[in-house]
Parts: structure tokens; sequence; C-alpha cells
């Protein structure tokens, strides 16, 4: 299935014959798939195709009932979360999930990972260090937020920002870190079009500046069209095809389960 | 910065309590200050108000009499809630802000011993209805008298009864407390420790049910149940030996069966046989603390801890009379002279006792709760011990023991 | 012996089951943990205690006029103390609803103090089944404690109220936007669990005695059974019920009875440790 | 134009003490369609909420056919005839499809079964999960057992949030085939997308909100027509 | 009259230390504890037993104290750190109904229901019997000072931001990386650390300790005061525990001006009032008195 692609570099994320059932229902069945650094691959389908239950396999939010995960090399198929994100992997959610009685800001700067300040001892042994790390990440933090066009709301509770600023501010902290593979759940949807674009720059810059991998589920075709190098099609807990999105718009398959006819 | 806060605190509460300063800088020059810290709520609830009010009577009575002294007494009442915690905070005010000579009417073990390094510290008095052995060990100054017979001595008249009706065996069962422990030691030795068919039952206050707890204790079917506890456990213990069909004697001190479990649980109170240290029924003071108290002379006991609360006030201010002074150290050693000693003029009420205090008569007080007469731990020497049945809803005497 | 733990146990479940039931109605519609719930069996035993001693009225009909007074109280205490504080975290009103419960209780001191009493009937003893003693009162409040629960099982699944009750608790909003008045729903809860919560304080009274802590000492044994039934589920609430009673009871087999209480809570920790949604329950309570 | 159904005037609102939205003004006629666009964080969903009474307006008048709403509890503007879906937590969760219809029929319980017939012949796909718990359906099943709640009362005018947000690509097309056949019996829709375009297709007029105040009312080709507001709301790319 | 200022505000002092530590576990990291009198408890009865009964000197006794609370809390946190807010309420109160039980069936070590007689203080000798008082006071401010300065030094810090954004959701912050569980261990020993202390604290200052101390009322004051005080605010919840303990004590002076009321009456209209004013407080400002402050980055005044 993903053997149709040419011979690049290397996987970073490998998902192989990766299953999850909720009693006798199977929301993922044997599902594989490959991402290679540097692609933006596309994760399309219907609703309730399991779509969402894959990313968090992938993520470690759930475990596979069945099958394997492979991360830049490495079986992570049991780690945890936290374990996942920091050899870096990290995602994003469908229904945005923001620190709600936190600032903005203060979203933007709890997501680097392993701050030497987070622990106790160096907090009395080492402030200077802490200080100056803690500099470098308001610097950052200053910049991700221009990116995203959330500088006028910096220092409002996050649980004041309409639906859309909360999806910025969510793909926003994924920019505070240092990570090889984005997971981004949705991230269009909610979005305003205009907005849209803001979104899929700073998606493009990222993965042609910085190097850094996307798998995206989403709804949005044009986003899909102008960012994906490929994309997978899921349907029932599997995949249904994939390939480049011109192949995709062209299988019958896809158009009757989830296209329809307006694509 | 939390120094700075502290410190801010402190002048808050400067101004609250200034609010009263005046009262209490009055009561300080002419008054003498006397602190009753009674059980009001928690376990000792059902007992609490009868100290209290024998307290505020005597104390009214002798400051309607021109005090002692010359001086009026300003009582003043706290509630320990049956609860060392909060009851160390009470001591405090009334030691540090009412100045008081003597802390009266304390009656659980913990509280007693909790206040009392604070009271040591400060010199003041301690008079409690207390039965733990710890209490005159840990009197280091002489400064604590106690108006309650130890628990052993409880545990020890009531097996002695126990032996003589002839049960062939015995199950135990008491609320976890030193004061019943030790009483349940003292009756297993009497009865014999063969009698007791299995480890004595410990449960705590205050659960939810009984249940399994009385099955055991019933299952091998014992002749009699010794169950030594406070009012509101045993009533619910006692129902649960009803509703389970115990047939056989239930043993408990004569706390737990007052009037209050009498009406609650009805004609099943029946047969229930009891124990307590009792007043001297015969005795003036007796009838004259049911006349005080505006109750009926039943020829029975009642407010068992309110005579002694109505002691407790009486023999401090009789103290207070014959050392002449407030100084505790004088007054403590005035409370054996008041109240122990022969050939001395029995008085029976505080009234009595001050004018012949002030005829230069030796006295010897002789109590509503007991004649008071203290050992040189200040624990009180005897009392009398009255062991009853309950028949027809009526407490039945069977002896009244003399110690 | 064992069978009369067993039916020991029982008795305390049907003891513990409809507050619990009741708790987690209140659960759905409040949306936090009302701990008041001693205080409201304390009110409910002292107004029976009231009309059966006081105004000497039968046993039932002192009943009925501890369920309506109950009834009232707990909506006056959503109307007044919690529905203003609706905002609140959940933790932060269940402090509130302890600190009310402590309310309550002290005002039942004020007027009753803290004697204990009994209600105007007589102690029944024992009828003997299979070696195990049972009282017929016993047996009542056995019964009556499983219809509750039937009929509340009934009323949420069948009944348009029930349904109503169920759809507030799910997703208070959309209920309301649907047409739903949030204010009589949450009324009619109020009123039922209040109901459920007087007749426990007459079943406690008939059980233990009657004083201000009646209630209190219920309060944890109910909530465990709640949460171990996965707070939101009545069903769930009568096995946690009977789970949490037979724990008690049968304690005294392995351990002093005096550590009743730690080993009630020792399996609550590790059922939770084990499920942490409960038996029946369905996660997410924070937000 | 016949006379409006709905009709908003000047209203401020927003959560707690801190206005949103800022002197809000229009009016959506019976059989018509209006769609709401404007870049996030613009007050659209606020003023939704407001309209349905789940928010206070701190300023203005709010009426369902001539009968003022605001600040009235949302129970009671239910019964007035308006159906709102919300963007989010639209469903019952914990309650089977079919309890989720009966309670959307609350208000008008007398027509509850040929109204379920209705909807199930609009989303026949719902027909086999009568049974499921509503939290158990994948999101485009939820977005139409939502919509289709809102069809149990027989409502004069329809608020949507947001009714294609999550939804694959055929099943926005239905969704708004669907939307626009219910609003072809007569019912005044007033709809959130911001899938824009496609909503602008079916809708008569359309009305542009930016920093919570209504920037523009025009007819939906118009404003489909306008460079300036395609540039600024719409997105470049078509 | 100063006397019993001192002695209260001392005491104030020891609800002081117990709420900041529940600040940490609760108002920063949002995990509920109910068995606080279960850690003084625990702090209590180590340092006593220790120093009374096993002659050990009374400052590493107090030591050992705090080593017991943090041990305790990481351990409880360990077992019970997954569990969802109500959960953890009812298991950390089993945990501090379980301590007093234990110290209330084990008399052996414990004393049991008679309760454990203190006769050891810290620093004893070093001032006249008069003055002591006011030294142990000096030592309890001490102590609320350091708890205070690591509080308000972690709720600054990074580490108080990792632990805000596990209040606000777990998951995120596990998926950015944060190792949720480790964080909430740490922190709860903490917790439980300060708690043993003041417990050590409290037993040598008062010098007679029994189980009754330790009923989970102490958890229900302390709530209260956070609560009152403020949830995430260091000040705060220092003016809420005042404010309690003022309020629990100067109502006993109500008894003095009014004698004629009965005293029963009078101890249940104190705990209506505590009620009372939790509740109006949170209907007049549903923060508390002083809100937990609103970020501020140390870095953004300067840009």
């Amino acid at each position: 299935m993903t053997g149709s692609q040419p011979a690049g570099p290397r996987p970073i994320i490998e998902a192989t014959e990766v299953s999850r059932n909720f009693g006798a229902f199977v929301a993922v069945d044997r599902m594989s798939i490959s991402v290679r650094e540097g692609e933006i691959v596309g994760l399309i389908g219907p609703n309730g195709a399991g779509k969402s239950t894959f990313f968090n396999l992938l993520s470690g939010v759930m475990r596979p009932s069945r099958g394997r995960v492979v991360f830049d090399g490495a079986d992570i198929t049991k780690l945890s979360p936290s374990k996942r994100a920091r050899l870096g992997m990290l995602r994003t959610f469908q229904l945005s999930r923001e620190f709600s009685r936190m600032t903005v800001l203060e979203n933007l700067l709890v997501a680097p990972q392993v701050q030497l300040g987070e622990d106790l001892l160096p907090l009395f042994t080492r402030r200077r260090e802490v200080d100056e790390i803690e500099r470098r990440h308001f610097d950052r933090a200053k910049e991700v937020l221009a990116i995203a066009k959330l500088e006028h709301v910096e220092n409002n509770r996050a649980s004041d920002l309409s639906g859309g600023q909360k999806k910025l501010l969510e793909l926003a902290r994924t920019l505070m870190v240092d990570s090889k593979l984005i997971l981004l759940d949705e991230p269009g949807a909610g979005v305003n079009p205009a907005l849209m674009k803001t979104l899929s720059d700073m998606i493009q810059m990222l993965r042609n500046d910085h190097g850094k991998t996307f798998l995206i589920v989403e709804h949005d075709m044009d986003l899909i069209a102008s960012l994906c190098t490929s994309v997978t099609v899921m349907a029932e807990g599997r995949t249904l095809v994939s390939g480049s999105f011109d192949e995709i718009r062209q299988n019958r398959q896809v158009l009757d389960a989830y296209l329809g006819g307006a694509a | 910065m939390a120094i700075n806060l502290t410190r801010r605190n402190a002048l808050k509460l400067g101004a609250a309590t200034a609010v009263f300063a005046p009262s209490i800088l009055r009561a300080q020059g002419a008054e003498i200050n006397v602190g009753s810290l009674t059980p009001n709520t928690g376990g000792g609830g059902p007992f609490g108000p009868n100290i209290t009010a024998s307290h505020k009577r005597v104390a009214d009575l002798v400051n309607g009499q021109g005090g002692v002294l010359g001086r009026q007494i300003r009582l003043y009442q706290e509630n320990s809630e049956t609860n060392p915690e909060t009851a160390v905070r009470a001591a405090d005010k009334l030691i540090n802000v009412n100045g008081v000579v003597g802390i009266l009417g304390t009656w659980s073990s913990s509280v007693t011993l909790g206040i009392m390094p604070k009271c040591q510290t400060a010199g003041v008095i301690q008079m409690c209805t207390s039965s733990s052995s710890d209490i005159p060990m840990a009197d280091e100054k002489g400064l604590v008298f106690n108006f309650q017979a130890l628990s052993p001595v409880w545990g020890d008249a009531i097996a002695k009864l126990a032996v003589t009706r002839g049960y062939g065996s015995y199950g135990l069962m008491a609320l976890n407390n030193d004061f019943t422990k030790s009483m349940v030691d003292a009756f297993a030795a009497v009865v014999g420790a063969d009698k007791v068919i299995k480890e004595p039952l410990y449960y705590n206050a205050a659960q939810a049910s009984y249940r399994s707890e009385v099955t055991s204790l019933i299952e091998d079917e014992p002749d009699a149940v010794f169950i030594p506890s406070y009012v509101t456990d045993f009533t619910a213990v006692y129902k649960e030996l009803y509703r389970q069909g115990y047939e056989g004697a239930v043993i408990t001190t004569g706390l737990s069966v007052g009037p209050k479990f009498k009406e609650a649980v009805g004609d099943a109170a029946d047969g229930v046989i009891h124990g307590l240290p009792v007043p001297p029924l015969e005795s003036p003071a007796y009838g004259e603390y049911l006349k005080e108290a505006g109750l009926e002379d039943t020829g029975n006991v009642q407010h068992p801890f309110g005579t002694a609360g109505r002691d407790q006030m009486s023999t401090l201010l009789l103290a207070i009379e014959k050392a002449g002074t407030t100084d505790t150290a004088a007054v403590a050693k005035a409370i054996w002279q008041v109240t122990t000693g022969e050939g001395k003029r029995t008085v029976y009420n505080v009234t009595d006792g001050l004018a012949a205090i002030r005829a230069g008569e030796e006295i010897n007080y002789s109590g509503a709760s007991s004649s008071i007469e203290f050992d040189a731990e200040g624990m009180v020497l005897g009392r009398d011990f009255q062991l009853a049945e309950i028949r027809g809803g009526e407490d039945v005497v069977l002896e009244r023991l003399k110690f | 012996m064992n069978l009369q733990l067993f039916v020991n146990g029982l008795v305390n479940a049907s003891l513990i089951a409809p507050p619990a039931i009741a708790f987690t109605l209140l659960f759905g519609v409040l949306r936090f943990p009302n701990f008041a719930i001693g205080g409201y069996i304390t009110v409910g035993a002292f107004m029976a205690y009231t009309a059966n001693v006081i105004f000497a009225w039968p046993l039932v009909a002192a009943t009925l006029f501890a369920m309506a007074v109950t009834a009232l109280v707990v909506w006056l205490s959503d109307v007044v103390v919690f529905a203003p504080l609706r905002n609140q975290e959940p933790v932060t009103l269940l402090v509130v609803s302890i600190a009310f419960s402590l309310i309550l209780e002290n005002l039942v001191r004020l007027f009753f103090a803290s004697d204990v009493r009994g209600f105007d009937i007589p102690l029944e003893r024992p009828i003997k089944v299979m070696g195990a003693r049972i009282t017929p009162e016993q047996l009542d409040i056995l019964m009556l404690a499983f219809a509750i629960t039937v009929a509340v099982h009934v009323v949420l699944r069948f009944t348009r109220f029930g349904k109503a009750m169920r759809a507030v608790a799910d997703n208070p909003v959309l209920a309301q936007v649907r047409g739903l008045s949030l204010r009589w729903i949450t009324a009619g809860t109020c009123a039922l669990a209040g109901a459920i919560f007087g007749l426990t304080g007459v079943f406690a009274g008939l059980d233990l005695v009657i004083e201000p802590l009646i209630g209190w000492n219920l309060t944890i044994p109910i909530f465990a059974a709640a949460i171990l039934g996965g707070i939101g589920s009545p069903m769930g609430a009568l096995v946690g019920a009977i789970c949490v009673g037979m724990a008690e009871e049968l304690t005294i087999l392995v351990l002093p009875s005096t550590y009743k209480i730690a080993v009630g809570f020792l399996i609550i920790a590790v059922f939770l440790l084990l499920r942490p949604q409960g038996l029946f329950g369905q996660p997410e309570i924070k937000k | 134009m016949s006379e409006a159904l709905l009709e908003v005037e000047n209203v401020s609102t927003g959560y707690g003490k801190i206005d949103i939205v800022f002197g809000a003004s229009l009016g959506v006629a019976a059989g018509e369609i209006v769609s709401v666009i404007g870049p996030n964080g613009a007050g659209k969903s606020t003023l939704l909420k407001a309209i349905a009474g789940v928010l206070r307006c701190s300023a203005g008048d709010i009426r369902i056919k001539g009968e003022t709403v605001a600040n009235r509890p949302p129970s009671e503007v239910a019964r007035l005839g308006l159906a709102y879906v919300p963007q989010e937590a639209n469903v019952f969760r914990q309650m089977t499809v079919d309890e989720n219809l009966t309670i959307g029929g609350w208000v008008d319980r007398g027509h509850v079964r040929e109204r379920r017939e209705r909807v199930l012949e609009l989303f026949p796909d719902l027909r086999v999960h009568l049974g499921t718990r509503a939290g158990n359906l994948s999101g485009g099943q939820r977005q139409m057992v939502a919509f289709g709640m809102a069809l149990m009362v027989a409502p004069s005018v329809l608020l949507l949030d947001e009714p294609s947000a999550g939804l694959s690509p055929k099943m926005v097309a239905e969704m708004f085939a669907a939307v626009k056949k219910v609003n072809a019996t007569g019912v005044a829709v007033l709809m959130i997308e911001q899938n824009a375009i496609q909503a602008l297709d079916i809708s008569h007029r359309g009305v542009v909100m930016a920093g919570g105040e209504i920037a523009l009312i025009d007819d939906a080709s118009a404003l489909l027509a306008s460079e300036n507001v395609s540039e600024l709301y719409l997105g470049t790319r078509r | 009259m100063l006397a019993y200022i001192v002695s209260l505000a001392t005491f104030v002092g020891f609800f002081m230390l117990l709420a900041i530590a529940l600040n940490l576990q609760w108002g920063m990291t949002g995990m509920v504890n109910f068995g606080i009198a279960g850690f003084y408890a625990l702090g209590a009865y180590t340092s006593g037993i220790l120093s009374s009964k096993l002659g050990l000197p009374v400052g590493l006794a107090m030591m050992v104290a705090v080593l017991a609370g943090l041990a305790a809390g990481a351990a409880l946190a360990l077992l019970s750190g997954r569990l969802r807010d109500d959960y953890l309420a009812i298991v950390t109160l089993g945990f501090g109904e379980i301590v007093r039980l234990i110290i209330l069936n084990e008399d052996q070590i414990t004393e049991g229901p008679r309760g454990l007689r203190i006769a050891e203080q810290p620093l004893a000798g070093w001032v006249s019997v008069e003055n002591y008082p006011l030294l142990y006071l000096g030592l309890v401010v001490l102590a609320v000072a350091v708890a205070f300065a690591l509080s308000e030094t972690i709720r600054r810090a990074p580490m108080g931001r990792v632990l805000r954004a596990i209040r606000e959701d777990e998951l995120v912050a596990s998926v950015l990386g944060k190792a949720v569980l480790r964080h909430k261990i740490r922190i709860f020993a903490i917790g439980g650390g300060i708690m043993g202390l003041a417990g050590a604290l409290y037993a040598h200052y008062v010098q007679n300790i029994s189980p009754d101390v330790f009923l989970p009322m102490v958890a229900i004051f302390i709530w209260m005061s956070v609560i009152v005080g403020g949830a995430g605010n260091n000040w705060g919840l220092l003016l809420g525990a005042g404010i309690v303990m003022v309020l629990l004590e100067g109502s006993r002076f109500i008894g003095d001006i009014a004698p004629w009321i009965d005293a029963e009456k009078l101890s249940a209209g104190r705990i209506i009032l505590i009620g009372v004013l939790l509740i109006v407080t949170l209907h007049l400002r549903p923060q508390g008195l002083i809100p937990e402050p609103r970020y501020r980055n140390k870095f953004q005044r300067k840009s």
C-alpha cells in the first residue's frame, strides 16, 4: 500500500497492522501507515472511519489491542504519551483543549519539553540558567504569537478565546516544541477560510524551513490538496486507498464513500 | 513576608479583642475568674449541660450572697466539644484572656490530659470527672482534682455483682477508649479469664452499624454480656442485641442507661443491669442538689455528673475563702483542708461552708456526688457505687456499695 | 454465623442503597457531589421524631411528614445555597456542601440538643430464617429499599420526568435549549432525592438512635456505595451499597472490628485502582 | 421579503460582564436562509447563544414573531418556536438516539411519532441506530441527531451553529441539502458557517461579522461576488 | 491577653502551614486531598513518639516527621494519582481515617485513645518559661515563612506553570511531554512534608496529643481557609486561615459578653457561623477574598 511511494528518506513513523476494538466494535482494524521524514501526509475518510482513534493509538492516548508502532526507529507501542512526546512526537486535538485558566502566553510557555525550571532543585541552585532558558522560551513565544496572530490576546485567559483562536493556540503550542513529527487532528475545523491560509502557510513553513513531518486528519479538501505530499483514505477502520491527492480524487470508492459527487 | 503577615494578623486580633477589653480588665481587678470547660457537644454531649448548669448555679448563689473574699465570681463557660483540639484552645482563652484560677468540668480523659500541659505551666487548678489512671501521673504540680472514681473501680464493683449472680460465661464488648478498656480489664480479672468466652470486642463510636459486632459477641451464647460504653453508642448496640434475639443478661455502666435510653428503647430496656458511682442518696447535699436543679426526688440517681459539677465549684470557692487568696498553690492546699480530714464540721453546701469558714471553723465539705475525700494525688477517694436493674422502665437498686 | 453476617450486610445495604441512589440523582442534576446528605438525613430523622413522638402521629404519617420536609429542605438548599454558586468547581461545592451539612446538623442541635432519642414504637424480637435472625421491621426496610431502587430505575428509564432528569444530567444547556425547564426539573429531582433522604432518616432512626450525628455517620458508606457503583447509575448504587454493606460486616472475620471503617476504605481504594470508573460508571466529571 | 420572524435589534451580549457582541441588528423572514460569516472571534456563536437565551443581553431586544425573548430562559424561547443547534455538545451522549429525538419533541409532545418519521426520512442512516447511545455515534451521525432533534418541534426559526463542522465533504453536501429542504417548508434559518462559500450558495442573504459588530448585510450572491469580502472572509482559494 | 494572642497566633500558624500545603496540592495542581488530618497526625505522632519514647533529639524527630509526611504523600499519590477528583477525595479521606484508626488501635506504640504525652520541646531552656511561647511562635512563623517562600517560588517558576497545566488538562500536559504522574507525586510529597512539619510543631507545642485531635474536621477547616482566602493564591490562604481560626476562636467571646446563651447552643451557633461565612464569602466573592493572580511573565514588563 505504502509501497507505491518512491524510496526516499527513511520513515519517521511506521504503524504495522494496528487494531483497536471497544468490546465487539472494531474501531481500527489492522491499519498500517508509514510516513517518511519531510512528508505531509493527509489522513481522510468519512466520519466514524476510525481516524481519531488511530491518532490516539499513534500518540499513546490509547493502547492498541494488536499491532506495532515504530517511531524514529524505536518501538513505542507501549510508551506513555509523555514519553512519545519527549521522543519528538506531538499532537493536537479535534476539539481544541487549552489550559483554560492560564493565559495565552502561559499556554505557549508550558509547551517546551523538559524545562530545567520544572524541577524543584534548580530553582534554588541554578537560578541563572533557569532564567536564561525562560528568556529563550519567552522570545520564542513572542515569535509564535506573531505567526499565529494571537499577540493582541497574549494576556487573556485561554478560556476567553473564540473557537478558531483556540485552534490556532493549539497549533501554536506545537511550534514551541522541538519535534520531528506533528499529528494534527482537524486543524481546519472551525477555522475561518482566511485564517486557513495562515494555518497552511505555517505548516508549509515548518516543513520547508524546519524539516518537520506532518500527519494530518482533515475534511477541508482545499487544505489537503494544497499541503499534502500523499493522502491515505481510511474507511471502516482500515486503509481504503492511498496515493497522491489527484489519484485519490479519481478513485471511485473514495468518491462513493467520502467525497460524494461534490469533488 | 510571612512574618509581616503574621504581625498584621496579630494586630487584627488585637483590634478584635480590644472590643472586649474593658470588661476583661474589670474582671481581672475585682472579680475572681473561674473557667468551666464542659462537653456540651460530642461524646459527652448528654452530660455536659448538667455540669455547666451546676457550675453556674453555685457561682450565682455565692455571688448573691456577696461572693468570696468579698469579690464576685466571674464564671467563663466554654464547650470542649469532647475534643482535645478544641479544648486546648478554649483552655488557652480561659487562662490567658480570662485569667481564671481554675478550669472545672472536663469530662473525657483525653480532654483533661490534653489541656494539662497548659494548665500546669500557667499554674491553674483543674477539676475533672475523668477516669484515666494517667491523670495523677501527669499532674506534676498537685493542681488536679478528680471527682470521679477511676475506671478499674467501676469494673471491679460491677463484676462482683455479676459473680454473685453466677453467670457461667461472659461476652465482653466495649467502646474503644481508655475508660472502657480498663473497665473491661478489671471486670475480666474479677469474673475470671476462663469464663470470658473470647477476646473482648472493641468498637468505635459513630459507626453506621454495630450488627456484626453484636453477632460475633453473642455467637457462642454467653450467659451475660458486659458492655461498658456511653449512652449514644450503647443505645444502638442494645437495640441490635435485642433485635438479634439475645436473651442473656446485659450488663453495662449507668452512664449508658439514663432516662433517654429508656425513652429510646421503651419496654425492651427491662433487665439491663448497670452500675455507676453515685451521689450518696441519703446525703443532705444530694437532696439539696435536686432542689437546686428543680428535680423530683425519685429515689433514684439523677445527674451523676451534674452533682459533681456542684461539688467542683463549691469546693473551689470554699478553698479560696479558706486560703484567703487566689494564689493557686495555696488554694490547692486549701482544697484538701476543706474536704478531707476528721473531726471537722461537716457542711453540705457552699453557703454553710463559707459561713463556717468565716466563723473560723474547720470544715469538711460533703458533696452531692460523694463525701469528697481526696487522696494525696487529688483523686476522689470514696464514691458510693450503685448497681441497679431496669424493671418496668425504672431503675431498681440491687445494691449500693460504699468505698 | 456466616449467614447471619450476610443478613447483616443486606440490612446495611438496604439502609445505604436508597440514599446512595438519591445522591446519584442529585449529582446528575446539580453536577457536584452533595455531601450535605448527612444533614438532610438528620433533618429527616428529627422531623419524623417530632411528628411521631411530640405530635403523637403514627409512624407512617410521621414518615411522610419527614419526607415532605426534607424534600423542601433539599430544594431550598439548592435554591439558596448551591444554585448561585453553580460556576464553582465541583470540589469547592463539595466543601460548601459539607459546611452546609454542619449547619443543618447544628440547627437540629439548637432545637433538640444532643440527646439520644427513639421513635414511639416497640423494639421487636427477630424471626429466624435458616438460622439467621431478622426482625419484621428490618424485612420492611429491606423490601422498601428494593422497591425504591426499582421504582427509581423505572422512573428514569420510562417516564417523561425521568428522561428529562437524564437529559439535564447529560447536558443541561442543551436540555434547556430543547425546552426543558431547568428550574422545575432541578426542583423535582431535589424533591425526589429529599424524600428519599427523609425516608432514610426514618430507617436510620429505627435502626440506630436518633441524634444529630446520625446522618453524618452514614455519609461515608453512602458516598462509598455511590462511587463503587459509578456515580450516575441507580442500579450501580444498589450494587455498590451491597458491596459496602457486606464489606463492613465481613471485616470482622478478618480483623478487629475497630478497623471496620478502615477496611471499607481499603476495599474502595483497591477497587478504584483496578477500575477507576466504578462498577457501572461512565467516566468524566471534571468539566 | 415578508416580515421578519426573528428580529435582533441593537443587541450587545457576552460572557459575564464582558460584552463580545456590540449593537447587532438583523432580521430573518419566514422561508429565508441567512448565513453569518466572519473571522474567528467575531462573536458569531455568541450572538446565536444570546438569541437562543443561553446568554444574557446587556442591551437591545430580540423578538420572535413580534414577542420579546431577550433575557428569557432558553426553555421559554424554545416554546416560542425557536430551535437552536449548538456546534459542540449538541446531543445527549448517554441517551439513545430515540430518546434524544423524544427529548427533542419535549415542548410539542403531541406530534413526536409523526415527526420522528419525518426526521428518519430526512436522515435514513439514523434508523438503524435508534437504540444506540448518541455518544457512540460518529461525528456526522451525531450532527444528524442534533439537527433531527431540532426538527421534532416544527420550529419557525432554526439557529444552526456550524452544521457542517467536522463532516466529510459528502456529508457536508447532504447536510446543506437537508437545511434547504427544511427551509423550503417556510422555516426561517439563521446559520453560522466557516464553509462560507457553500453556505452562501444556499443562502438568501449573508451577514458579515467582525470584531463583535455586524459589518455588512447583503444578498448572498452579492457577497460572493464582492472582492473585498472574499479576500477577507472567504479565503482567496476557490 | 498578650499570651493568648501569642498562643492563638501559633495555632493560626499551624493552620497556615496546612493551608499552604493544600494550596500546593489542590490550588495549584488540582489534586484533591481530604486526608489532611492523616498527614498532620503522622507528623505529630512520628515526632512525638521518636522524641518522648525513643529519646531522639527533638530537632531530629521533627525532621523525621517531615520525611514521614513526604513519604506518605509520595506513596499516596503514586497509588491514586490517576484517579479523578471525587474518587481521590474518598481515597485521601480514607487515608486520613486509617492513620487515625491505627493510632487509636496500636496503643502499645501510640498510647491509643488515652493520648501521648510529650515532655520534650525544641530549644527548651533557651529562654525563660514565660517567654518560651514567644520563642515557639517565632519558630512557627519561621516555618510558615519557609513554606510560603517555597510555595511562592514554585508558583512563579516553570514548575508552577506545569502544575497549573496539569490542573487544567492532564492529557494535554502529557501529550506535551510532561511526566504528569511524577509531577503529581512530587507536589503531593512536598505538601505531605509540610503537613508533617505542621503536625510535629503542633505536637511539641500542646505536648499532649490524642487521636481525637485528628478528625476529618481538620481537613474541612483547612479547605474552608483555602477557599475563603482564594485558591491558588498564597497570600489569600494566609488570610483565609487567619479568618477561619479567628472566627472559630473569636466567637468564644460571645459567651463572655452574653453569658445567658446556653453553652450548647453557643457552640452549635459557632459552627453555623463558620459554615455561613464560607457560603456568604463565595456568594459575594466567588474567587475567594484574594483570587489567583493572573500570570505575568517576568520578561514581559521589560519588553
